[in-house]
Parts: C-alpha cells; structure tokens; sequence
C-alpha cells in the first residue's frame, strides 16, 4: 500500500463544504434506527462549534426510499426535493445539509440533471408552483451531514476527551469505515476522496487518533439495498452481502466499523446478531461482534458524551469492549434507563451474540 | 549539410514513425531533420523489451531504424513551439528559441500511454503490486526479477485487457489495437520466465487480427498454458499480506470471479501525445473527439493533415502495430515527396 | 542293424530340457486358454472335433501355418520366408522321426534320438540305404537356411522384402530370435563336420569336406553339437516369452476360428489367443495410417499386441484409444487377427461411472412410410446429402418419413466404439423403436457408421440400406437414370464402414460408373484409405487426424481426378476440409445434381 | 436454531479461485491437451445432437471445469452421445469426444 498514492487522488476529489448556515434535513429512517445521531449531530454544530444550522418543521422524505424502491416516479420525486429547496430558500438559507446517504445522492443526482436538463428544471419550477404555490433557489452548496464533520474534524479532535486509541496497548484503534453506496459512487466528484477512495470518514478516523483499515470488501454494499431488505424472501440475500463484507474484514480485526449512512450502521449492527443466531460466527474479539457505530456517535464518543446519550444501548452488537478500550466512562447500571430514569426494560438474551 | 536548393523537411516527432519518415525523405534526398521532445529517439519502443509476433528485441529495431538515420539531423530535447508560413516554407520556432525552415513537415508525435492511475478502482499507484505493461517491459528489460522477496510457492499474474482503450468513463471509446496482442506476448513471457506460475488474462474481446497473433493465443493456451477469463475488471484491493484481490465477471459463465494475484499488469492503452494539441492548433491539423489526428481522406489520403506541406505519419492519428506504423511512415514520406516535386 | 556310437551324450540336455518345457508350458497354456472360453464356446469347440470342421481346421493350419498361404498373397518374399522356414523345419523334424523309426525303432521313444540321430549314429551300409533321406535333410536344411538368410537381410535392410517398416523387437524377441537364426547354421556346421563319420549329403557333407581341407573336423563335432543343442534349448525356453509364441497359438486360434468361436466384450478367451498368435511380423505397420501419415509408429497393432501380452494394460489403452478403428490392420494381417475387436473390448474394459438411463431422450415417431430415412448425425453437417437424398426419394416417388430431420438420436455406434455398450443398446432400443413403428419395410440411411451398427446390431425385421444401395435400386429399376458425364472423370473413396467393414464395394462404383468415368486408386477397396475423421478414435488429435485425411487425398488425387466421390459424411467433409483441389461430393449429392463434379472454377484453389 | 428468521443466508455463487479445485482441470490438461485450446466459441454446443432434446453445454461444462465447478457435472456429461459432430466443427480442433470421456474418467478417479 501506498499511501501516498491515496493521498494523490484525495487531493483529487475535494469539494467546497460550507463553513456555517446549514438548512439540516433529517434522515426518514435514522429516527428509528439511531435516533440519537442526528441530535448528537445538532448537539456537536450548535453547542460544541456554535455554528447556525436550522431545521424546518415542515421538511418530509426526499422519497428516495420510493424512488429506490421503484415505486416513485424520478419526476416526482424531484417535485418533493425542489419543495424541500423552497423550504430552505424561503427561510433564507443556501447551503443545504443532509443527514441521509440516499438523500445525499439523490440530491446529487437531481442538481445534476438539472444542470444538464435546464428544461426539466423548469418543469419541475412550474410543477411545484402548480401543487403548493411555493418557488425554490437551487442550494448554492449541497453537503452530507458527515462532510461537515469531516470539514471540523480538527476543532473536534481539539476538544477531544477521548482518542481512538486503545488506552491498554497505546495502539490506535483499528477502524473500518464504510462509506454509504450513494454517498460518492454514483458521483465520485461529489464526495471528500471520491468514490474508490473516500476520504470522509477515513479524514475523521485519522484526526482523532484511529487507523484505518483498507480490506478487500471495502467497497461492497452493506446489504441493504432497500428492496433486497424489504421483502422477507430477499433478506437471504441481504445477509449474505454483509457477511461477505465481514467475512473480508475479520482477518484485520478491526475494533470497531465507522458509517456515514443511515442503513449501513443498522444493517452491520444487526445482521452480525442474525448472522450470529444463524450459524454461529461472530466477527470481534473474545466472542464479541464489531461494534458499529455512525459517525455522529464516534464523534460523541471522542467528545466525552454520555454513551447512553449517544443512544448507544440500541445497537444490538456490544458496543463495551470498544468503550473500556478507549478508556470511555459510562455506567452500565443506566444502559437501559429513559431521559426520566424511567427503566425501559431488558432486551431479550440472544444465543449466540455475546451482549454484556 | 544541406546544399542549395535541396528542399528540407522537419519531422517532428522521434519515434519508430518520425525515425522511418526521416530516414524515408533523407534517401530519397531531402535534408531532413527530427525534432524529438525526448533525450532520445525511438519514442515508446525504445522502453519495450521484446515486441510480438516473433519476439524479436525492442533495442535491436529502434537501432535497426537509427543506423539508417545517418543523414538526418537529429535535434533532441527541443519542441516546435511556433509555426509561420511564409511563401510556402514554414519557418519553425523551438523551445530554445532557434529557427528552422522547411518546405514540408512530418507529423510523427505519436503517442502516450494511457494514465493508470485514472482507473482508481484498479490501484495503480496505491496497490504494490499493481503494474502497467509498460511498466513490465521495464522490468523485463532490466531483468527484474517480477517476485521480489515474496512467499515461495507459485505465484498469480493477471493481466487486465483495455485499460484505458474502449471505456467511455475515462473518454476514450476507441481500441488501442496492439494491447491484446501485448497482453499474449507479456502472459508468456511471465510463463516462460515463471513456469510454475498461473497466468490468466481477463480480456473484453480479444482482437487477435494479425495472421500471426491467433498463433499467438493458441500457443499461450496450448503450450504456455495462458489462462483466458473474459471479463472486465471491476476493483482491485490489497489483503493482509499485500496480494492482490481482484474482482470481475466471468462473463461466459455468467458469474461473479475473484482471485487473489501477486501481479497485476494493466494493459494501457494509447493515448494521444501530450504534445500532440498543440502541435494540431499550431499547424491546423483537425483533431477527433478522442484526441488522434483526423487525416483528411482516412481511407485514400490517410497521411494528409489538410494543411498543405504537412504529413501525418504513425499513431498520431490513432493506435497502430509497428509494421502498421512503419509502412504509415512510408506513406507519409511519399505523400511528402509527392507534395515536393508538384511545388518545384 | 546299424552302428551307433551313442544313446545318450549330455549334449542333448538343453535340448531336452528345453522340449519338456516347451511341452509343459504350451499344454497348460491351451488348457488355460481352452478354460477362458465361455461355456458355450467350450461346447463349441468339442464338437468342433467330431465334424468336418477338424478337417478344415488340419488343412488351414497346414496352409497357414506351414506354407503361410496368407502371406504369400500379401508379399511373396516374405510368404517364401514364412514357409522356407516353417516347412523346411518341420519336413526336418518328420523326415529325422521317419529315419529313426526305419533304422533305429527302438530308440523312437527316446524324444532326442531323431534329433541327434547324425550324432548318434556311425554312416553304415544300412544307413546308406536311405541316401534319399541325406538328400532330404539337406534340402530341407537349405531351404531353411535360405529362409534365415531372407530374415536375416530383412532385419537390415526391410523395404528389400517389400516392408517400409519392420517391427521394433524388445530383447526377449531378439534373444529368441538369434536362437533362432543359428539353429539352422549350427545345425549345418554340427552335421558337416560328422558328415564323414555319420554320412550326408550334398550340403553337409560338401562342407563337412571343404571344413577338413583346413581343420580337424573331429574336433569340432562335439562343440558344434553342443552349440546346436544349446541354440535349440534357448530357443524353446525363450519362446513362451517371444512373438514366436505364435507358430503354436495360431494353431489353437485356427481350431477355435472353425469352431466358430466368436469375440465377445471381455477381452479374454479367443482374443487372447489372438494376442499370442501375433507374430510381430509388422504387416500391419504399413498398413497403419497413425504410421505412415501421423507419424505415431508406436500405436501400430503390432506394438498395441505386444502391450497387451506384456501386461501393459496402460499403455495399451492408450493406443487403443488412439486407433481409428478402421480395420485395415486385419485385412492387412496374415493371421487375421481382429485387432479392432480387442480394442473395443479393451475400452469397454475401461468401466465408466455409473450411468443414469438416457431417459431424457424421447422417442419421437415419425411415419407411417415404406420407407424410412436416418440420415445421421454426421449428415447434419453435410446438409447437401440431406437434401439430395430428399430429392431423390422425391423423384422416385419413394413414399418416404425422414427419422432425424429435426436431429435425432445417435445410432450409437459411436457409443460402442468408445466401449459405452450398454448406453449405446439404450440408443439403439429408442431408435428401434422408432424404426418399426414407422412400419416400414426399408431403412436408408446416409452414414455408413449408422449402416453398419443397423445391421449387424439393431436386428431389424426390415432391409437396411445405405444410401448407395437405395440409389442403384432405383436407377436399376429405372426411377433414376442419370446421363453419363463424358470425359468426367472421378476417384472413389471407400469409406471404411462401407466398404472394408460392410463389404459394401460395388453398388457405389455401379451407381458412379453410370456417370462417370472411376480412375483406379492406389489403394482401395479392401485397402481403402481411411479419411482420418473416423469417430472409431478417441484420442487422436486434430493434426494426426488431418495429416491422415492429406495422406488419403493425396493418395486419391494422383490419377488426377476432377472429383473425389465418397459414400459418407464424415469422409466427404473430413476429405473437404484437407483438400481445396477438387469438389469431394457424396454419391448421393451427385446423382441429384451431377454439376458437383465440375472441378473448382476458382484457378486459386486448383 | 433459536430464532426462525424466515430466512437464510444466500450462499455466493462468486467463483472463488482461491478455493475453486483444480484437479478436474489438471487431468484433463493432462490428458486431453487440445482442452487447452478452447476459446469458447460454443460450436460445439451449437452443434450438439443431444442438444436438440437437453441442455447439454459442453462449452460451460469446459468452463466449469476451468472454474472448479464440477459439482454435479456427471449427469450432464452423461448427456453426451458422443456422436462426435463437435470434433468436427471445433474449429481450435479439440478432441471433444476425448474431453468428454476424460472427464468421465477424471470423475471416476477423482470421486
């Protein structure tokens, strides 16, 4: 491995990511997944690096999930993202941030045609005119949420209570990012690194004192693949893409998985419990899965937060060992207690995955 | 050396093209002189090791090819960089600043090959052991040896066809023509070199035109024991022990391949030279989508540029063989010749 | 009655030794052969005794085995080599028995006494008497001894006695055959130099006479009886493991021959005794295109025997996989051995996986018809004999269903030949099938290979054609008469399975002479040529294969024909793809449209 | 198994040279080398008598022995009639009927 062959194309694929006044939309199935995320997201910009990043209560899906799903037409679905823009433009704002990896690519994907399709643009302008009245500006930069954090990836490691670094060894821990599909393989130029690559999360790993792992299946789909996960026959299929990934991954031990995604984390997480009950196997250390863990959460975690703040008891892969590794306190006795103290209950205790 | 009223052609460009052009116009008496980019002439040829069909040596014919250049004069490390018609001369300005006149030109700029690392998923310039076939020409020439220090045992060598040739995605939709019959010449090479290791070629199609290249391929199969997969590349990784994981469909199979190499040699394609524009804008020559030279009849007037006085010689005006390339330079010579004695 | 100098000297040890061996081993080897047979063939063989088949037997294996009337056919040479030895030996031994038992009968028992009757007895008036038996034995003797003198030229120098190639000998053959050779020069030297105390004649005692005038002919007799005795002992030891095992194998094997002992799959019974009466003799090198056209020496029968014999089962199912299966090896052959047969029951041998019925192939009836059309896979890529075919029925007005228009099943000789037996009797059961329930009183069909497993292996209730057959048919009925083509002249190549092995020789030639004029081949007929695309091969390479189709047509366009006329797809397009010179069209094709035999307009191909 | 996930996991159908075996491959290499010369033309299959009622595919049946995947490769082999019309149209001359009887052998040796 080169790195300085990395490095080259890196320097390639660099893109503008604006420095303050973002107009945040959320993720459609981050709330379910990690709801913690993305208000960790909001904790970091506005209370850690005190930038204005506003949120508008009418935002909705993008619909990409219908879009991907093959269900929704692409000219609707640019109707519902040229509102979404009319949204921004009416409160003012031109930088557009995203949560969600799907939206991200859409969004690339719909200011691209219209960059090529002016017509359709107009279209899509007398369109939304015709069902809501409202008009829209084209953003002027369009980020994914974990480019932001990349772009303050240095003013968080200078806050840093925590390092990715395993305090019993003094090794940096080792990191497998995943990079979400639609993040930058679809448009290479709009994503930090590219698309072969990316240098997003992999910026974050280094910043805060991990190394990064490059396995062969790096590049491979999480599993997800919406229709492959939503229909029960097809979930075989899903599985099978995780495990190739982990099956790939295994013999560098990694600590810990990094995502930029919404799907990706969930699909990791839990298909390593599936995989686990099915045939036995698990990937981690002493019996352990990896844990996986978002970008938003790793840089909670790096920040000091409470890992139960950080909504880390919804992952279904202990996340433990990684937290006694970085030297992270937490108290386990309030894993499973509300924001009230109110207790939520135990999970279920799997056969095989191996949960503290 | 020149004497009065002998007619003079610059040729720009030293390779195999430029150098049978020159030694082509200087026979038949024109003073004659190249202006090559490079310390040296023989352009690509002169890094290649052994050149199919027959294997004969790369530094023996562009030393064939310069014993015959005794009369040209031979300015290296220059490039035109202005060109004015003036009464039906060109008056040519180098980098350095001197001046030469000339009565016509031979447009030999030939070619370059294709930037590997373009294809990122393949890891030129990240994975080690990723190599370019230009790259192994080297090492051959050098006697390298192509495993350093590596495990025992025997070792895998794929050699990935059309990189950069025939793929919109880096914008270069045409066949580069001589990588195929390269890929067979190098694959058994490394078999003859490395009997024990298993060598495959993963190729979209191969074009093995020449009446000599299908023998070629049958011996590789049959006598080397050259594997042929055909399917496109799709990604290369590294694993734990620095091999080379490599992805792609089996396309007659219909399934999805992998293999973990020791060796990875792209086959580059040709690319226009890196001067070849600016030589075009200066001297008017039209260019195509991809970069070549567009001649102005490609099938009867395939070494003219439309420019009057200017000719077109060799893989400037899109991939060629060497023999190709050879008996292109002649024609250019001709055509030059031919435009001479109608100006006299 | 007469003087005898000795009964008994131990110079007839390894003589005798030798004899009691030979006796023993060759007594349990018939017993064991006899043994191998199947039940039936054993009854077969008893009663064989009792009929005039023993008297056919006694004169083939005097015509054969002592005069090689066979081999005189061949190449007179070497059929004067066979007998000169053969007889001359033989007339020897009767002719020592006839003398002993005139003049010595009481030492008739002892088994050495004729033998060494010259040595043992002392020339007497008596003696005398019999001067004829002098002569005799001379004669005889230099009969012989002319015959070692050809074998001994031929080892040196082969193509003087008309062979291209002679066997490659290993050294148990060379052993028993320089045993052999100096029998009979020895014996000469032995009787000289006692000619003047035991009487000779012409030869010995000539020599015995020239041989005083400068040594001491007394001291040389025990030697030369000793070398003699010595020679013979070596000889008969030797000849259990030598090709001479043959002289008395050949005998057996005629015996089982006229019995009507047939081959049967397993390899053993009379094949091996086919094997051992091999004589190595090298015929059928000459005969063997894998030799003289692809080079590939090693698989000639000879050697493929020899393997056999020698236990090399391996290397022996490799040139049994090689063969063509073309048989011109046993028409060539002196002892006509079957060579093909031990083949096929040797890839049979070779037992195959387990095999699913080929229940995946239907049976898909076609007719009703008088007359049934196959015309066989091969015919698929020879479209034009489809077509004609076609037509000619047509024409004929032939109320006709064609079998395999649509492709259809294999006839399955292919199958046989690759020793696949019992798939290939499931073949044939389907086509069968098929066949009666078209009700048809006719099969044609255009491939000789199907010709041939139709016949001998469907047991069809109905008359089998090949097309050559069907064709002259009906222009001998008048359906068909085509005009005869003047200065058109043509070669015919047999196709194996038609000609050589079907015996199917003339209808082909009647049927192309209506049209044109045949120019004689080099070699046919019996000897006709094999293309090389025989499916009898299975593992000859396309470049043998193709050296073999070039040797076939060279051979075929010497008289310079203006087309090559066969009887079989698979000859016409293995002979098409050697030979751009003239058009090879099948005789089907050139009855339906006889412009085919217009030689190539195109003056680049000729 | 403790769940019933309504599930499994999809085994890959990803030809894995790393682990694909090769003595199926090498017999044959060994034993018929005109295999070698096979560029997958699909003549033969094209050709096929006992394609007109099976699937029989001797051009995959080639690849998949190049592949290692000879699971289940006997009764399609065993569709074979070994007529011989491939060998004649080959046109890198293999001796198809050999590859065909090879690989029964190679099957027999290999099991």
């Amino acid at each position: 491995m080169k790195l300085a062959g990395k490095k080259r194309i890196w320097a390639d694929y660099q893109k503008e990511i604006p420095q303050d006044n973002y107009f945040y939309v959320r993720s459609c199935i981050r709330q379910n997944f990690f709801p913690a995320s993305e208000v960790t997201f909001l904790r970091i910009l506005r209370q850690e690096l005190g930038k204005d990043i506003y949120e508008h209560i009418h935002h909705t899906t993008c619909s990409g999930i219908g879009y991907h799903s093959d269900v929704i037409p692409l000219e609707t679905t640019m109707t519902v993202v040229a509102r979404q823009f009319a949204l921004m433009t009416e409160a003012g704002y031109e930088n557009y941030a995203c949560s969600c990896i799907t939206s991200f690519g859409l969004y690339s994907e719909i200011l691209e045609t219209w960059k090529h399709f002016p017509e359709v643009l107009e279209k899509v302008r007398r369109d939304l005119k015709a069902a809501t009245g409202r008009e829209f500006e084209v953003p002027k930069h369009l980020a994914h949420a974990s480019d932001i954090i990349y772009k303050m990836r240095h003013e968080i490691a200078s806050r840093a209570r925590y390092k990715l670094v395993n305090r019993y060894t003094g090794q940096p821990l080792r990191v497998v990012e995943h990079i979400g599909c639609h993040y930058s393989k679809m448009f290479p130029s709009k994503g930090v690194g590219g698309a072969e690559y990316p240098y997003v999360l992999a910026g974050m790993v280094e910043a805060w004192g991990g190394e990064v792992v490059d396995y062969p299946e790096r590049r491979h789909c999480c599993g997800f693949g919406f229709r492959q996960y939503l229909v029960q026959a097809n979930r075989g299929y899903s599985v099978a893409n995780t495990q190739k990934k982990f099956e790939s991954m295994a013999p560098f031990k990694p600590d810990m998985i990094i995502t930029n995604c919404p799907g990706c984390p969930y699909f990791l997480d839990r298909w390593q419990y599936v995989i686990a009950e099915m045939e036995g196997k698990t990937y981690g250390e002493n019996g352990f899965g990896i844990p996986v863990f978002t970008y938003e959460e790793v840089a909670g975690l790096v920040l000091g937060y409470d890992p139960w703040d950080l909504g880390l008891q919804v992952h279904q892969t202990a996340v433990e060992p990684i937290l006694d590794k970085m030297g992270v306190a937490y108290n386990p006795e309030k894993k499973y207690l509300g924001k009230d103290g109110q207790n939520l209950g135990h999970p279920e205790t799997p056969a095989y995955s191996k949960v503290y | 050396m020149a004497t009065d009223g002998q007619k003079k052609v610059v040729v720009i460009g030293g390779g195999i093209a430029g150098m049978e052009a020159a030694a082509q116009l200087a026979r038949m008496g024109y003073d004659t002189t190249i202006v090559e980019k490079q310390a040296r002439t023989g352009g690509n040829v002169a890094n290649w090791d052994h050149l199919f069909p027959e294997g004969r040596l790369a530094g023996e014919v562009v030393q064939q090819l310069y014993q015959k250049l005794s009369p040209v004069r031979i300015i290296t490390g220059s490039s035109v960089k202005k060109a004015d018609m003036l009464e039906g001369q060109y008056i040519l300005t180098l980098a350095d600043g001197s001046v030469l006149t000339t009565d016509a030109l031979v447009v030999s700029t030939g070619f370059r090959t294709f930037d590997a690392h373009r294809k990122e998923e393949y890891g030129y310039g990240i994975y080690d052991r990723v190599i370019t076939s230009a790259d192994l020409e080297g090492m051959l020439n050098e006697h390298q040896p192509l495993f350093p220090g590596r495990h025992k045992g025997p070792r895998r060598v794929a050699f990935i066809h059309c990189v950069g040739s025939r793929d919109e995605k880096v914008g270069n939709r045409y066949c580069s023509k001589a990588c195929c019959a390269m890929a067979v010449k190098q694959a058994s090479k490394v078999k003859e070199l490395y009997p024990d290791a298993e060598v495959y070629c993963f190729y979209m199609d191969l074009r093995m035109f020449d009446r000599r290249y299908e023998q070629m391929y049958l011996d590789a199969q049959a006598k080397s024991g050259v594997n042929f997969i055909r399917g496109r590349l799709s990604e290369a990784s590294e694993d734990l022990q620095g091999r080379l994981v490599i992805k792609a469909e089996d396309t007659l199979m219909s399934k999805p391949l992998k293999m973990t190499v020791d060796m990875l040699v792209l086959m580059v394609g040709m690319e226009p030279a890196s001067g070849a524009r600016s030589v075009a804008e200066m001297l008017k020559i039209p260019v195509g989508h991809d970069g070549f030279f567009n001649a102005t009849n490609e099938l009867l007037e395939a070494n003219c540029s439309g420019t009057p006085g200017v000719f077109l010689a060799g893989t400037c005006t899109g991939p060629k063989t060497i023999p190709e390339t050879i008996a292109d330079a002649r024609a250019a010579a001709t055509a030059a010749d031919a435009y001479l004695r109608k100006k006299s | 009655m007469f003087r005898e100098r000795f009964s008994y000297d131990p110079l007839v040890l390894p003589f005798l030794l030798g004899l009691i061996f030979i006796v023993t081993y060759l007594a349990l080897g018939a017993i064991r052969m006899i043994k191998n047979l199947p039940a039936e063939d054993k009854i077969r063989l008893g009663k064989s005794f009792f009929s005039k088949q023993i008297l056919l037997s006694i004169r083939e294996i005097f015509n054969e085995c002592l005069l090689h009337l066979r081999i005189f056919k061949k190449n007179p040479v070497l059929g004067y080599m066979h007998m000169s030895i053969a007889l001359g030996w033989f007339m020897m031994i009767v002719l020592a028995h006839v003398e002993v038992k005139l003049y010595a009968p009481s030492r008739f028992n002892l088994p050495y006494y004729p033998i060494f009757f010259r040595y043992f007895v002392r020339e007497t008036q008596e003696t005398l008497d019999g001067a004829v038996f002098f002569f005799l034995m001379d004669f005889f003797l230099l009969m012989v001894l002319s015959g070692v003198g050809i074998a001994m030229y031929k080892r040196f120098n082969s193509k003087a006695t008309g062979l291209r190639r002679t066997t490659r000998l290993k050294w148990n053959d060379r052993i028993a055959l320089y045993a052999l050779w100096s029998i009979f020069p020895l014996r000469l030297l032995a009787e000289s130099f006692t000619s003047g105390i035991s009487g000779g004649s012409f030869l010995t005692r000539g020599f015995g006479m020239v041989f005083e005038t400068f040594v001491s002919n007394d001291l040389h007799v025990r030697p030369t009886w000793w070398a003699y005795s010595l020679a013979l002992g070596t000889f008969f030891f030797t000849l259990p493991f030598s090709r001479f095992m043959h002289i008395p194998t050949e005998m057996l094997l005629i015996l089982f021959r006229n019995a009507g002992i047939k081959h049967r799959t397993t390899g053993t019974g009379i094949a091996q005794t086919e094997i051992y009466s091999c004589s190595r003799c090298g015929i059928c090198i000459d005969a063997c295109q894998m030799v003289s056209a692809a080079r590939l020496e090693n698989k000639a029968t000879v050697y493929f025997i020899r393997e056999l014999r020698e236990g090399g089962r391996h290397n022996a199912w490799d040139m049994a996989s090689a063969c063509l299966m073309c048989r011109r090896c046993v028409e060539a052959c002196p002892v006509k051995i079957e060579s093909t047969l031990i083949r096929s029951a040797l890839r049979q041998d070779w037992k195959m996986l387990r095999r699913e019925p080929l229940s995946f192939l239907p049976v898909n009836h076609t007719g009703p018809a008088r007359v049934i059309y196959f015309a066989g896979c091969m015919s698929h890529l020879t479209p034009g004999i489809e077509q004609s075919m076609v037509r000619i029925f047509e024409k004929t007005g032939t109320d006709f269903t064609f079998m395999d228009r649509e492709g259809g099943i294999c006839c399955g000789r292919p199958m046989m030949l690759a020793g696949e037996t019992r798939a290939a009797r499931e073949l044939i059961d389907r086509n069968k099938k098929i066949i009666l329930h078209s009700g048809a009183d006719t099969l044609v069909t255009s491939c000789p290979i199907c010709y041939r497993v139709f016949a001998e292996e469907y047991q069809l209730p109905l008359k089998v054609q090949h097309h050559s057959q069907f064709i002259l048919q009906m222009m001998e009925q008048g359906k068909i008469s085509p005009e005869f083509r003047e200065g058109t002249r043509v070669v015919y190549h047999d196709p194996c399975e038609l000609g050589r092995n079907s015996g199917i020789y003339e209808e082909p030639r009647k049927v192309i002479a209506a049209m044109a004029r045949i120019e004689p081949v080099a070699e046919e007929r019996e000897m006709g040529l094999c293309c090389g695309g025989h499916v009898g091969s299975i593992s000859l390479t396309h470049h043998q294969r193709r050296r073999i189709a070039v040797q076939a047509c060279n051979i075929l366009l010497a008289p310079s024909p203006d087309a090559i006329v066969t009887a079989c797809p698979l000859c016409k397009k293995t002979l098409m793809d050697a030979t751009a010179e003239v058009p090879v069209v099948d005789i089907a094709q050139m009855v339906d449209n006889p412009e085919l035999l217009r030689k190539h307009p195109n003056p680049v191909l000729q | 198994m403790a769940v019933q996930f309504g599930y499994s996991i999809n085994k890959s159908n990803t030809i894995d040279m790393d682990t694909a075996p090769r003595a199926m491959e090498s017999y044959l290499l060994l034993h018929e080398p005109s295999f070698a010369r096979c560029i997958g033309c699909g003549c033969c299959t094209a050709t096929c008598s006992s394609g007109v009622f099976t699937q029989l595919n001797l051009r995959q049946i080639q690849l998949r022995i190049r592949r290692g995947e000879t699971q289940g490769l006997l009764p399609e082999i065993q569709k074979c009639m070994l007529c011989g019309k491939c060998q004649m149209v080959c046109p890198r001359g293999v001796s198809t009927r050999n590859v065909v009887l090879s690989i029964q052998r190679a099957l027999q040796l290999l099991s």
